[in-house]
């Protein structure tokens, strides 16, 4: 069904779509109309989860994290602070090995309150042993969500999916959307390790140091795994609903000299830059990240490299041109903007591109010779 | 099934053979024991069965049963090691 | 691709205004994005919300800066506020008012929505409603047919004054 | 004692302490819960004692979750039981640390929320997993790792708390009472909603008292008051037998204490400010039973 929806909307619709068993979830702009909608469907009956109203974001993720173990589909939202305050609790999912999925509205982090996009919440939560996509569309985020389900629940993954949206600048635009009947796609869920109490056994018990190494190594496994499994669920929904992702989205790049990478609706931005610059002879492409874990193999040789970070490793440089330079071996252009829902514009975006230093870091809207 | 997280499986001896953990053992006087159970009611490791016999395999030699019986028909003796 | 900023103050409806109009373009089968602006503000406190339509997917996700068309929904906000602010040179403005406004050189409509709404009796806690019978005039401008704003207010609203209240803002807007 | 199940799900043996009452206590939880049982156990001694992986003395199934998290943890599997139709029994087993102070939060709200589980707290007055520091449960007197010279304030009445949340069922049990405390979980369990059972679980190493004094203990804290057995079902609060005879004839609190070494070269004033707090306690749970609040 075509109709439109805000950013939050389609998240909560896709969610509804993928009838989770449980959801877990506490209110935090600029997510909380997910978690508004949410209510709202199960008090409805269209959406037949038990949801849990819990008192904090800890709470969400293990309220999340105990049904899930049963063999329950389990979904969540947050953003910002409320996944900060998870953070333990997303070690635990992921080490658990529970296919949970969660919606993270992007959004900086204070002091000062800022609740306009930033990455740096998600991007802190790198190492929990989750699988992060971006999106930066209402569809896609729809999509997205959808797919995560089924990526997440594949016996060669089962790790928690994280599906990370802009504050705002996504989460509250409306756009169209496309709705789908999802028929057999997600396949229902099946979790190895559920608790059954006719075969008891005690779950995350002490591992001495004989052995934790061994479940440590199976999450990178897995994580690799992942990378296949992907492409794998990626392909089938384009083949039943006709929309196509990738680990990235490319835009002119084919025959690009200076390729610039971004992520989330700056990414979308950007395609309008790239055009601006084309016209001007500047042979520019764009890649818009979509999968930040499992990190993707970039091929990059041969081509100058802008990167657009929307967060910040403090003492260190940008979290997504590190990963470049390190992945691809290769040196880069470094800009930070956007942070806390700075206004950066597609002329803003073709700039960068115009009067890149490769090896150098820019803050945008900040004197250069900081 | 691969292993992706320590699941552990039910079974004796889970922390070793905690019998050699004992400095003193349970010694019971037959004759003194008059099988009222309180023994194996308050073993807190539950290494007593329901015959009262003292499972000495496992038995940490903690004291209570000693302590806690009326008869006095538990003695606590040292081990020789 | 057309733009549209509108402005008006916290709790007037300027946000839903803005997705109304998004829904009735989409209604007409265009490309068609509705951004509000989320400042620290409160109640009462100006707000401007953008929407973009296009016969192309939308790829901007920015602020508008030089819009085709600005709406202002509560005249007192240009006391604060500029809102002519980048507007292009041809671009024109549709603002509620009982009287006549002159916007320096720009085309300027005007509408007293607030005296529909209040006619109509469409007032929730106190408050005018403004954002149904706005999509009335911006379909007598041209910017939605009438039927898709229609149909917008119906897929939003059950009570038929605001149906009402845009059929009337059509009739009297100033063209 | 024939009542009692015989079955044992503490397979043996734990890696707890010699004389460890809260393993004692356990045993008695599970015989009363039986099989189809799930434990959710936050950061406590119990994370230990199961064992080291791949072997665990646990018979059913035990998630180990984070110290904050066992209520919420316990929240989100009981829904999940209940969505697929399981009556499968969901006990959170926590520490007083992972009650009182870090999982409070997470208690408090899966009280409110009404979610049908059974919380249990075995409270050794501390953190005794880590080496016995100070928790809020911790009485006023007492000599920890982090209070060297004796607790400054008084216990945390987490009892209190949990009952300003009117739960359908809560009690208090002891280590020293096994049968006690089975027939209140058993009653617990039969009820649906949260539960709360608060049990005193005397420690041999933290509580610095011989190993086969555990029971003696115990009962030597219900006889002298500072432990009151109870239960307040649907709103009626009922003390137990054995302590209301406590009530009439109690010990004298010095019998408790100087069996300890934690409480030794404990001030007057410590002592004082404890026996009018045991009144205090004695005197609102008599009155609350004779309607009288």
């Amino acid at each position: 069904m075509l109709t439109i929806a805000t950013g939050n909307k389609a998240v909560a619709s896709a969610a509804r779509e993928a009838q989770p068993d449980v959801v877990a979830a506490y209110p935090i702009t600029p997510q909380t109309e997910i978690v508004e909608q949410i209510a709202n469907y199960v008090t409805d009956g269209s959406m037949r989860s038990q949801y849990i109203p819990v008192e904090s974001e800890h709470s969400a993720m293990a309220a999340c994290i105990g049904a899930s173990v049963t063999g329950a589909r389990t979904f969540t939202a947050t953003s910002s602070h409320g996944l900060l305050y998870m953070h333990e609790m997303l070690h635990w999912a992921a080490a658990s090995r529970l296919p949970i999925v969660m919606a993270n509205v992007n959004r900086a982090l204070g002091p000062g309150w800022n609740t306009w996009a930033e990455h740096s919440d998600a991007f802190s939560q790198r190492d929990t042993g989750w699988l992060q996509v971006y999106v930066a569309t209402v569809q896609e985020a729809y999509d997205a969500t959808l797919m995560a389900f089924r990526i997440a629940e594949h016996h060669d993954v089962l790790l928690p999916v994280m599906v990370n949206l802009d504050g705002f600048s996504l989460s509250h635009i409306t756009q169209s959307l496309k709705t789908v009947k999802l028929g057999d796609f997600i396949p229902p869920i099946d979790l190895p390790h559920r608790i059954d109490t006719t075969h008891p056994v005690g779950y995350g018990p002490m591992t001495g140091p004989d052995q934790y190494f061994k479940f440590r190594w199976d999450i990178e496994r897995s994580m690799r795994d992942a990378v296949k499994v992907i492409a794998d669920v990626e392909s089938d929904f384009a083949s039943r609903f006709g929309r196509q992702y990738g680990q990235t989205e490319e835009y002119r790049c084919e025959d690009a000299d200076v390729v610039l990478i971004s992520m989330g609706t700056l990414g979308k931005e950007a395609e309008m830059a790239i055009d601006i610059l084309r016209d001007e002879g500047i042979r520019a492409g764009g890649m818009r990240l979509r999968w930040f874990r499992p990190f993707p193999k970039l091929d990059l040789a041969g081509r100058e490299v802008v990167v657009i970070d929307r967060d910040y490793s403090f003492g260190f440089g940008g979290v997504l041109a590190h990963a470049i330079r390190s992945t691809c071996r290769t040196d880069l252009y470094s800009v930070i903007a956007g942070l806390g829902g700075q206004e950066v514009t597609y002329d803003d975006i073709a700039e960068f591109v115009r009067s890149r230093k490769i090896g150098t870091e820019f803050w945008f809207g900040v004197t250069p010779d900081v | 099934m691969r292993e992706r997280l320590a699941l552990s499986t039910p079974g004796e001896g889970a922390a070793g053979k905690t019998g050699s953990w004992r400095v003193f053992r349970p010694v019971v006087d037959k004759e003194r024991c008059n099988t009222c159970g309180l023994c194996g009611m308050y073993c807190p490791d539950g290494v007593i069965s329901e015959d009262l016999t003292i499972d000495l395999e496992f038995c940490k030699g903690c004291g209570v049963c000693a302590n806690e019986c009326p008869k006095k028909a538990i003695t606590m003796e040292r081990e020789e090691r | 691709m057309f733009e549209i900023r509108i402005h008006s103050r916290g709790g007037q409806g300027g946000v839903t205004a803005a997705k109304l109009l998004a829904q009735a373009a989409f209604n007409d089968h265009k490309y068609a994005t509705a951004a509000p602006f989320y400042g620290a503000e409160r109640r009462g406190a100006p707000v401007v919300s953008f929407v973009r339509i296009s016969d192309e997917p939308i790829k901007v996700y920015s602020q508008i800066r030089s819009p085709d068309l600005v709406v202002v929904l509560d005249s007192s906000v240009m006391d604060v506020i500029d809102v002519l602010n980048g507007i292009k040179p041809d671009g024109t403005v549709l603002i509620n008012s009982a009287h006549a406004v002159t916007m320096d050189g720009h085309t300027t409509h005007h509408v007293d929505l607030t005296g529909i709404a209040l006619s109509l009796g469409l007032v929730v806690a106190g408050s005018p409603i403004l954002n149904t019978p706005v999509l009335g005039a911006l379909a007598k401008l041209g910017i939605v047919s009438q039927e898709s704003a229609r149909k917008a207010i119906r897929g939003t609203f059950t009570d038929e004054r605001n149906v009402k209240a845009a059929e009337q803002a059509y009739a009297e807007v100033t063209v | 004692m024939s009542e009692l199940p015989k079955e044992e799900y503490l397979k043996k043996c734990t890696s707890a302490c010699a004389g460890c009452s809260s393993t004692l206590c356990l045993r008695y939880v599970l015989k009363a819960a039986g099989p189809d049982t799930v434990l959710v156990v936050p950061a406590c001694c119990t994370s230990v004692l199961q064992g080291i992986y791949p072997t665990t003395a646990m018979n059913v199934p035990v998630y180990n979750v984070a110290f904050a998290a066992a209520a919420a943890c316990a929240s989100g599997m009981s829904t999940a039981f209940s969505a697929t139709g399981k009556k499968t029994n969901v006990i959170a087993y926590a520490g007083d640390g992972g009650t009182v102070d870090i999982g409070i939060q997470a208690l408090s709200g899966a009280l409110e929320r009404g979610t049908n589980f059974l919380y249990i707290c075995y409270d050794n007055e501390a953190y005794g997993n880590t080496g016995m520091q100070r928790s809020g449960a911790t009485p006023i007197g007492a000599r920890t790792t982090t209070t060297p010279g004796g607790k400054l304030e008084t216990k945390k009445d987490i009892d209190r708390i949990v009952a300003a949340h009117e739960p359908p069922y809560m009690a208090t049990a002891c280590s020293a009472y096994p049968q006690d405390l089975y027939k209140k979980v058993k009653k617990a369990l039969s009820i649906q909603g949260p539960k709360f059972i608060h049990i005193l679980a005397p420690c041999p190493p933290g509580w610095r008292y011989p190993t086969e004094k555990t029971v003696e203990l115990g009962k030597l804290a219900v006889r002298t008051g500072v432990w009151m057995l109870y239960e307040r079902e649907a709103g009626k609060l009922t003390i137990n037998g054995i302590s209301k005879a406590a009530m009439k004839k109690p010990l004298p609190l010095e019998e408790y204490l100087s069996a300890q070494g934690r409480f030794k070269g404990i001030s007057v004033e410590a002592i004082r400010e404890m026996q009018l707090t045991l009144e205090r306690n004695q005197r609102r749970l008599r009155n609350e039973e004779e309607g009288l609040c």
